[in-house]
């Protein structure tokens, strides 16, 4: 009848791990079905290799390690989910399924699997497809345009405007089509009015925190509208990048993953702050169209020092107020005496 | 004017962009594996700094004569290892008759650091882009400040390291290399190429 | 004289170690650079691997012979010989290197003569002027042994997986990674190598362990 | 969902039917033969103050809040010339009222012990401190203005509310906190030289049939206690003291129940409480009322790298247990925070003897 393995606190939170990274792949769900309606089936079932490709690793790695794969451990599916958006609708399966097996062995059982993960999972695993084939990776299909579910796409591919920003040209796409998102880009993250309904959904259910959304996109509207990459008026350049641009889609998920973050909410913003400047670095002298992956890489180096440094800074502020209350209480008890 | 802006750029894509040890893993021993200790290490980074600066100065200075002598290509990296042995013989006499005691504690440290692929690197890189002295002289710097700023870098992913549960058998070396790995993947983006060794 | 051959055998089993479990490369973490950058087909592999022999052996047997200089003379000239020797012995290295596979040192580069500065022998010829001579050429055999065994492995798994092909013919691999042939993947498989070597000696450390409780038993 | 800016969390109280219900009395010894003898008066308006202090000291009071004796308190207090003196009815933790309920319940002696304590101080300003979050739906009692006269003040915010009642009560000067109950009991001790030989506890949990606060003899069961107040079905497990910082009781045939056990929970055990690998997420950090990190603190104990803690600052953790609470992965870092500090002591002593 007796157990004594209950610990301190006898009434807990509802929401577990598995509801934590639920909220997460429900934030996910719309985007899959804008690629859907964009691209057809083969937007789903890149989607299902992936996950499937994630989940496999992350068991296999599971059994290599000697511990217990655990059904309701659902970190590696968020990893596949979220890995496919980024590239476009007509890349080859094993692109993607060879990026998320780099992804999960390489990136996230290396360092210790779940919460230890020191880089992030999927922006590593986009970084190296984005090496290894740039040609299948940055081509994207023309939208509406049925792709064939198996086997090679007969589709036309061709570069987005994405593109043409990174060569310095303004795309000649009028604004209706880029803000509903009907244009050529990567298969998920084009429409950016979902992905904001995505960072609200998140934000009001606590999976992020405010603080790293909040300073990295204040920093990268700046600077988009301050400093143009190319020769148009501040606002006009920032809905190109915004639409374009994958560091919208980063900020809200690859930025927040929970292992790299860090936990303080000064840290955060700094955080914020840092893969926002190392993405417009990136953006004006990287070789590549999207590079948000790579400045992201650069920034979760630097996850654990921030944490550390603020650590530091209010251990100081905290020896500082207690030095002024004591003094404050002497002077009291002066008073009286 | 000009120059002022060339060294700066050159300066800057020497740390950033080829960065020596993350784009060439030039000195990849004495940043993970040397047992010199943190403040050890960074003192080792000064004195390479140091060789790189000169024996890339040196180089820059031989360009014009090593360019000649193209149809001698074996003699070039012998020149090279010569060269560096006869700073490694100065400046070790230098300190052997001056601040001995010094010299007896860090002289494995000053070996490793003439000796050293990073040193060959910058030389070779000199003679290879075709430099002038000037210019030798900064990518210098740039490589020993890089290997500096891996140092940095490569302090903060093992106390980071210190607190994940890492498998056995990626404990220690094997983790580190795949952290300072996924970096040089991270620095890629900017590279975009494989460079030219 | 039995006394005599035990410590032969045991010297004998101390250097074989350095093959395995003291690997240079992948335990003790000397000379990476060139085995990180260079070895991304067998050609530069093998290429590595003999620079590496015509370097550390002459080196280390002269370390064996520089022992005998009076004590007088200081280290560093030592370790300036070695240089020399080391610089020298490129020569050689180069042209038997032409003989194999003409363009090796364009693809290897600088890399080709860093191997000649590597840690290797400049940890090991301090080491070596107390042995004699016999030994060091031994533990010189050895450690090239165990440095052309990892860089091998590393080199032949980076190019069946970047370019699909073994010593330049093609296999009938279907996937292709192009990136593994950059710097940043040869760091990856450089540690996982690593860490593969670390668990294989781990493994093979428990069965031993096993088989000499089960001999204890035996005897008892 | 953790606070944007305000830290500790939001806790369903469940403390209804208990509140409601009126005091009982459940005694297993002659109560009315406990008293001291003493020549002082029976009735507190011709004692001095150093009087009460001496009849708190007769009477053996142990105050609930912190088990420190009544008379050290209010002598130590008289010393340090405290301008406010505040009975502390603050039950924040789920299921616990064993503060409130007897001071709704018997105002007069709570405001009357109140009164005497502030005599004995030297007479500064007297109030009541209830929590105010009292957010049950259920909710029927209505915490009044005041109590015989004495003003009750209502801690706000959310659920660590302790750390809190000093600042709210440092504008009017320096403050001390006194258990109701044990002011309760020096009522009785002034006025009928009575010992303290009893102690509030609230008997609630989710196997209890009908929860209550019982006025108890020091010593009793908590099985004796479940026989009064019936048991649904057989709890899970037995927990002592509060919801939130509690122990469970390993043996509740025979663990005295004492003054400064505040509950005797019966709580169902839920299997599926999983425990999942830390992820990482940085809520107990949010919500911290110490504004410590336990991800990091949890994360070296579990290491075992006990002495990077000092740098994080763990002596100051105040085991309020909200990180254990929001974790998602439901990881004990309280508990892991208590055994490390246990681990921390049992080691100090060494270093003083090698030194």
């Amino acid at each position: 009848m007796l157990q004594y393995e209950q610990k301190a606190p006898y009434v807990r939170n509802r929401d577990s791990a598995f509801t934590f990274m639920m909220d997460v792949v429900i934030a996910l769900l719309p985007l899959y079905f804008m690629a859907f309606y964009f691209y057809g089936f083969r937007a789903l079932m890149m989607g299902l290799f992936s996950v499937a490709a994630a989940v496999v690793s992350d068991v296999v790695c599971l059994l290599l390690e000697g511990k217990k794969p655990y059904l309701r451990d659902i970190s590696s599916v968020v990893i596949g989910m979220i890995l496919p958006l980024m590239m476009s609708a007509a890349t080859p399966y094993y692109v993607v399924v060879s990026a998320e097996v780099f992804a999960v062995v390489f990136v996230k059982h290396v360092f210790g699997g779940v919460g230890q993960s020191v880089f992030n999972p999927a922006a590593a695993g986009f970084a190296f497809a984005a090496a290894c084939w740039p040609s299948q990776v940055f081509s994207y299909p023309a939208p509406f345009s049925s792709l064939e579910v198996f086997g090679p796409v007969s589709q036309t591919l061709s570069n987005g405007p994405s593109w043409n920003l990174f060569q310095g040209g303004v795309p000649t796409i009028d604004v209706l089509d880029l803000l509903l998102g009907k244009f050529m880009g990567p298969m998920g993250l084009t429409n950016i009015l979902v992905l904001a309904t995505c960072l609200f959904y998140l934000l009001f259910r606590g999976a992020i925190g405010w603080q790293a959304p909040l300073s990295f996109f204040a920093i990268m509207v700046t600077a988009m509208l301050c400093f143009p990459r190319v020769p148009e008026s501040g606002p006009m350049s920032l809905v190109h990048e915004a639409t374009t641009g994958m560091w919208v889609f980063g900020g809200i998920f690859l930025l927040n993953e929970p292992g790299t973050l860090p936990k303080r909410s000064s840290a955060r913003l700094a955080y914020g702050a840092l893969a926002a400047v190392f993405t417009i670095l990136f953006q004006r002298f990287g070789q590549m169209e999207q590079t948000f992956a790579f400045a992201l890489l650069l920034t979760n180096v630097f996850g654990f020092t921030l944490d550390r440094n603020s650590e530091r800074l209010l251990r100081q502020l905290r020896r500082a107020y207690l030095a002024t209350r004591t003094k404050h209480s002497e002077k009291k008890s002066a008073q009286r005496a | 004017m000009g120059t002022l802006v060339n060294i700066f750029t050159l300066l800057l894509t020497a740390l950033v962009l080829e960065n020596a040890v993350f784009s060439r893993a030039l000195d990849i021993t004495s940043l993970l594996v040397l047992p010199f200790g943190k403040r050890g290490l960074r003192l080792f980074g000064m004195i390479l700094t140091g060789t790189t600066t000169i024996a890339s100065l040196i180089a820059g200075l031989l360009n014009p004569l090593l360019g000649r002598w193209e149809n001698v290509q074996y003699l070039r990296p012998v020149v090279y290892i010569v060269i560096l042995t006869l700073l490694y013989g100065c400046v070790c006499f230098l300190l052997n008759w001056r601040k001995r005691d010094w010299f007896s504690g860090h002289h494995s440290m000053i070996t490793m650091a003439f000796f050293n692929c990073a040193a060959y690197g910058a030389m070779a890189l000199t003679v290879y882009s075709g430099f002038s002295w000037l210019e030798s002289a900064v990518s210098g710097l740039g490589i020993g400040l890089s290997f500096l700023l891996a140092l940095f870098v490569l302090e903060q992913g093992r106390r980071c390291m210190s607190i994940c549960n890492i498998p056995k058998a990626f404990r220690g070396l094997p983790s580190e290399l795949v952290y300072v790995g996924l970096i040089s993947l991270s620095l890629y983006g900017l590279v975009g190429h494989q460079l030219a060794a | 004289m039995r006394q005599e051959q035990n410590t032969v055998k045991k010297n004998l089993r101390k250097e074989l170690d350095l093959i395995f479990v003291q690997n240079p490369v992948l335990v003790t973490g000397l000379a990476l650079a060139p085995a990180v950058v260079g070895s991304f087909t067998m050609k530069n592999g093998v290429g590595l691997c003999l620079v590496f022999g015509m370097v550390t052996i002459p080196v280390l047997v002269l370390a064996s012979f520089l022992g005998m200089l009076p004590e007088k003379v200081p280290q560093y000239v030592r370790t300036m010989a070695c240089a020399l020797l080391a610089a020298l012995m490129l020569i050689p290295a180069r042209m038997l290197a032409a003989q194999i596979a003409p363009n090796l040192f364009d693809s290897l580069g600088m890399y080709f003569s860093a191997v000649a500065l590597n840690t290797v022998w400049l940890v090991r010829a301090p080491l070596c002027q107390e042995k004699k001579t016999l030994w060091s050429l031994w533990e010189g055999v050895c450690l090239t042994v165990g440095f052309s065994l990892c860089v091998m492995a590393v080199s032949t798994v980076r190019e069946l997986l970047a370019y699909g092909t073994l010593w330049g013919k093609a296999t009938a691999l279907p996937l292709k990674f192009p990136a593994v042939a950059y710097v940043f993947a040869g760091f990856i498989v450089v540690g996982t190598a690593a860490a593969v070597l670390r668990w294989c000696v781990d493994r093979c450390h428990d069965i031993l362990t096993l088989i000499r409780r089960q001999q204890k038993k035996w005897r008892a | 969902m953790a606070g944007f800016f305000t830290r500790g969390i939001i806790l369903e109280q469940r403390k209804e039917p208990a509140l409601r219900r009126k005091l009982r009395t459940f005694f297993n010894a002659n109560y009315a033969g406990m008293l001291f003898e003493s020549d002082f008066p029976c009735d507190g308006a011709a004692l001095a103050g150093e009087q009460i202090i001496e009849i708190a000291r007769l009477a053996r009071i142990v105050d609930e809040r912190d088990g420190v004796l009544l008379h050290e308190k209010l002598e130590k207090a008289r010393q340090m010339g405290i301008q406010v003196v505040v009975g502390d009815a603050i039950d924040d933790e789920p299921y616990v009222s064993s503060q409130m309920n007897p001071m709704l319940f018997l105002p007069t002696e709570a405001a009357e012990g109140l009164r005497l304590a502030a005599k004995a101080v030297g007479n500064p300003k007297i109030y009541f401190a209830v929590y105010k979050n009292l957010n049950d739906m259920d909710l029927k009692t209505k915490i009044p203005k005041d109590i015989n006269g004495v003003e009750i003040r209502r801690i706000h915010g959310r659920y660590p509310a302790e750390i809190r009642t000093m600042d709210t009560f440092d504008k009017d000067g320096f403050a001390m906190l006194v258990g109701v109950c044990s002011l309760i009991h020096l009522y009785r001790a002034v006025y009928e030289h009575r010992l303290q030989s009893t102690c509030f506890v609230t008997v609630a949990g989710d196997c209890v049939v009908n929860p209550m606060n019982l006025e108890v003899s020091i010593g009793m069961t908590p099985t004796q206690l479940f026989e009064r107040c019936g048991l649904a079905e057989d709890p899970g497990y037995v927990v002592i003291g509060g919801s939130m910082t509690g122990t469970v009781c390993e043996d509740p045939d025979s663990y005295p129940v004492g003054t400064m056990s505040r509950a005797v929970l019966a709580l169902r055990d839920e299997e599926k409480k999983r425990r999942y690998q830390c992820i990482g997420c940085g809520r107990c950090v949010e919500v911290c009322p110490e504004s410590l990190t336990p991800f990091y603190i949890n994360r070296y104990i579990e290491l075992g790298k006990l002495e990077e803690l000092a740098f994080y600052d763990m002596h100051r953790c105040i085991g309020c247990g909200t990180c254990s609470y929001v974790c998602p992965a439901k990881v004990d870092i309280a508990d892991n925070i208590k055994t490390a500090r246990a681990e921390i002591e049992r080691r100090r002593p060494v270093a003083k003897e090698a030194d």
